[in-house]
């Protein structure tokens, strides 16, 4: 094997041991230690934004500036594939 | 890419406006049960895809040009973030929810716990949310009818 | 409440919005005509300038702003994304603006008989609104999103030379590389999140136990955004990106790299500024040792290549070995109040001002291997020379250049290495002797590079070279009298702008403070 | 649940995306590979945000006896999902797009074989 390759499989399995440990040492499945931040919006969401959709109304007010980003993020992608397949002046 | 038999666009032409009508409908009630801009824009824009696969690319690309996607994308786009900056304007901050409790546009608001569907909730959110759906359907149809046209060979296009 | 307080309180969130307006207005501007929309751009960039140079003035002064969007007051728990805008995010602000304004100017000509312009400028405006919300965002789960549009938007423009497959190639290289990093970002903010159900930068700070959940995202945190800033292992996108990309993308692409520099000091002494020293192997040795080694690499790899852009992206990759050699000293004594004023402080300035000494002065070279291109449509060092007669202006603006990046006395990057050699030779002598002989590699490769492209006799197929437009000299005017500047008034500028940045970074305390009131501890 | 087995499948496809992204040769593998990884990261979020027994936070027509706001699932994951997912399109889009040029410019999708000549 060369060099490169002893270097993937290295840089593999510490990634690998990374993620297998997160997942068995995180909080039991269904039973989330702390729970304020979204307990809070559950409360408050209908009063506060009219909307009876809790996740809607995650999205476009308590955190609308992210779905700002997300909606450029798509903006960006399609003029970047425009540009990409545009005709060239040779 | 050149277009599929007859009985496809048939077929295409009878599904299309269904799919349209289901993706708007997930689009306006967004605030009310699952859905909303992205999922219902993605809903109509695959409609729009089966339209680009049964009668080809090419075909599609004579109809509707990318240059004119990209415009109602960027309507889209606009109106979202001037929503956002009529925050500023009439409330006090940016992505101020300022219509929740005018008693205008969808400014009531639903009752505390399990309520029956009211449209006309959510203040700025439906508004957001089609602002949303328009520019996710010009976005991603753009992109698949771009990258279906690149992909057709040159004798095709002749 | 007159217009200029307005401004000033809303300036957070108006310093992104405003280029993201301007991009999505750009493609129903371009249908006007060409010039209309170079000018819209320029225009809509220099409005944002206006505003961080307002915002800037204010935070310097002392105060810590702080922007929720959606309410006007700050409810506990933070629900809400919030921007809150430190020393430290206005210091960056201010090298993205600089950048930002540079390349646009510079893209009037270098640009001109490309098409499809109207999306270059879109995902022009689109990058550097990217850059300003990493800059100024105070909520992880923001900055993940933020990092995704500066990636994405820079991986269409360093492909933006379709026709040449080693400018996609480059392109696809960087576009796997940052999403596996924002990936491995958003992977750790999960980690976050399930422990302490916040996203909020202070909020999960306040609270952050160092668990072993904690570390991973730690660990996590740093080697990705360590790889999208170009530190040594993964370093290899970076020269091909710098090198292939058109020269007024691979500005906005530095100030993309410093952004992500940025999350890394913000991750290391902010969010885990409480517990980071709690380790046995402290974070901040990794740092200086991967600093180190970067210094070194990139060096050795520059003295080789025959690509004059090349060339100068490896000596980028050197520059940014500096900052983290600066800051990570800094690091290493955080918590220790003595070791701090002796070492750390100065050690952090220095690192600190590098971030805009580099900027400068390799954002300087890369514009005047731009216009060395654009004259002779020529980027081998191998066949270029003799070009000192026909591009006067462009000879002394390399000249400064090649002073400034090499260290050399009187130039503002001497201000900030001698910092840095000083308060590391304390720490200790190997780290200031390595950070010394590199930079003088650096010079000796600097000289050889300006001895082959303008000097020597001169070259028949050059005979007919003229000195580019005037808006790339401005450009690089511009930029060249900002140096001279820093040159001049070094010490102005380390105590108005630098020591400032440097203790917000330190004192972590005050930063969760400005949110929760409550927050006890910290420094 | 038995040994958080949502929590495993995370990693399991976490893992075998970075498997296809550092030792496969084919580009489009590759973006299958980065795929892969994102699938596994969205299916992280969602499931952090579960709470056992609960009902999406939707409140039309919620089920008679739900427990507000005990017996409903996060919001925040699942917007957070939703923004992930949809980056996750734009970067799937762009990442096909550069190939389709690569394969235009050098006739293979073997990295091995791709940037050797100078253009």
């Amino acid at each position: 094997m060369s060099n490169r390759n002893i270097a993937a499989v290295v840089f593999f399995s510490i990634v690998a041991v990374f993620f297998v440990f997160s997942a068995l040492m995180m909080h039991p499945f269904g039973a989330p230690d702390e729970a304020d931040m979204d307990d809070g919006i559950i409360t408050n969401a209908q009063n506060e934004t009219g909307a009876n959709n809790g996740v809607t109304s995650v999205v476009f007010d308590y955190r609308g500036f992210d779905t700002l980003g997300e909606a450029t993020i798509l903006f960006t992608a399609v003029a970047g594939v425009i540009m990409i397949f545009r005709r060239l002046n040779e | 890419m050149s277009g599929m038999s007859k009985i496809v666009k048939t077929i295409s032409n009878i599904m299309f406006p269904l799919i349209t009508i289901y993706g708007l409908y997930i689009i306006a009630h967004g605030h009310l049960t699952p859905g909303g801009g992205f999922q219902g824009g993605a809903v109509v824009a695959s409609g729009c895809a089966m339209i680009l696969v049964a009668y080809g690319s090419i075909w599609t690309m004579g109809k509707i040009k990318e240059r004119n996607l990209s415009l109602l994308e960027s309507t889209g786009a606009i109106c979202f973030i001037l929503i956002a900056i009529l925050g500023l304007g009439f409330g006090t901050v940016f992505f101020n929810n300022f219509l929740v409790g005018s008693n205008f546009l969808f400014g009531i608001i639903p009752a505390t716990g399990s309520t029956l569907a009211n449209i006309n909730t959510g203040g700025v959110i439906p508004l957001m949310n089609f602002a949303v759906g328009i520019k996710v359907i010009a976005g991603l149809f753009a992109i698949v009818l771009v990258m279906a046209y690149a992909s057709s060979t040159k004798e095709e296009k002749k | 409440m007159n217009v200029i307080d307005f401004l000033l309180q809303h300036s957070p969130a108006l310093i992104v919005a405003i280029p993201l307006l301007g991009a999505f207005l750009t493609p129903l501007v371009s249908r006007l005509n060409d010039k209309a929309r170079n000018i819209f751009v320029i225009l809509t960039l220099g409005l944002t300038a206006s505003i961080v140079f307002l915002l800037a003035s204010d935070v310097f002064s002392g105060n810590v702003h702080t922007y929720v969007f959606g309410s006007q007051d700050l409810a506990l728990p933070i629900v809400r994304i919030l921007f809150e805008v430190d020393a430290m995010s206005a210091f960056m602000a201010i090298i993205g603006t600089i950048l930002a304004l540079v390349s646009v100017i510079y893209s009037w000509a270098f640009i001109k008989e490309n098409t499809g312009l109207d999306k270059y400028y879109t995902l022009l405006l689109l990058m550097t609104a990217g850059m300003f919300g990493m800059m100024l965002t105070g909520d992880m789960f923001n900055f993940f999103v933020f990092l995704e549009i500066t990636s994405i938007a820079s991986c269409a423009l360093i492909a933006f030379w379709t026709n040449k497959g080693k400018a996609v190639e480059a392109g696809f290289k960087y576009i796997v590389i940052s999403t596996m990093g924002a990936l491995f970002i958003l992977f750790a903010i999960a980690l976050l999140y399930g422990q302490y159900n916040a996203l909020n930068i202070a909020t999960l700070a306040s609270v952050i136990q160092f668990s072993f959940l904690d570390k991973i995202a730690l660990v996590l945190l740093i080697a990705a955004l360590a790889m999208k800033a170009g530190i040594v292992p993964m370093h290899m996108w970076l020269p091909d990106a710098y090198g292939r990309a058109p020269v007024p993308v691979t500005i906005i692409l530095i100030g993309a790299t410093q952004a992500s520099l940025y999350g890394v000091f913000r991750v290391c002494f902010t969010l885990y500024g409480n517990t980071i020293n709690l380790t046995p192997v402290s974070i901040g040795w990794i740092l200086v040792l991967l600093g180190l080694i970067t210094m070194l690499l990139g060096v050795a790899m520059a003295l080789i290549q025959s690509d004059f852009k090349r060339l100068i992206a490896f000596s980028a990759v050197a520059e940014i070995g500096y900052m983290f050699l600066g800051v990570g000293a800094g690091l290493t004594v955080l918590g220790n109040t003595e070791m701090m004023a002796a070492i750390g402080s100065s050690a952090m300035s220095g690192g600190v001002f590098h971030i805009m000494n580099d900027a400068l002065d390799v954002g300087l070279l890369f514009l005047v291997a731009g216009a060395v291109y654009y004259a002779t449509r020529e980027t081998s060092l191998d066949k270029l020379g003799g070009l000192a007669r026909n591009m006067k202006y462009t000879t002394v603006f390399f000249i400064i250049g090649l002073l400034a990046v090499s260290g050399i006395p009187p130039m503002n990057g001497f201000a900030s290495k001698l910092l840095i050699y000083e308060s590391t030779f304390q720490l200790n002598p190997i780290l200031s002797i390595v950070a010394i002989l590199s930079s003088i590699m650096l010079l000796a490769i600097f000289v050889k590079v300006f001895h082959s492209v303008f000097l020597g006799p001169a070259l028949p197929k050059f005979k007919d070279v003229k000195e580019v437009p005037k808006s790339m000299l401005i450009a690089m005017g511009i930029i060249a009298s900002i140096i001279i500047v820093f040159s001049l008034f070094p010490e102005l500028v380390i105590n108005s702008i630098v020591e400032p940045a440097v203790n917000a970074l330190i004192s972590y305390g005050d930063y969760i403070r400005e949110v929760i009131p409550t927050f006890t501890g910290g420094i | 649940m038995i040994f958080n087995i949502p929590f495993i499948a995370v990693a399991a496809l976490v893992i075998i995306g970075l498997y296809a992204v550092i030792f496969r040769r084919n580009l489009i593998k590759m973006v299958i590979g980065i795929t892969l990884i994102e699938s596994g990261v969205n299916l992280f979020l969602i499931t952090l945000g579960y709470r056992e027994g609960s009902v999406a936070p939707i409140f039309t027509s919620l089920p008679t006896g739900t427990i507000v706001p005990e017996g409903m699932a996060f919001p925040v994951p699942q917007a957070l999902t939703l923004t992930s997912i949809v980056i996750g399109v734009a970067v799937l889009a762009l990442m096909l797009s550069l190939i389709i040029h690569i394969y235009r410019h050098y006739g293979t999708l073997d990295v091995r074989k791709i940037g050797g000549e100078e253009e």
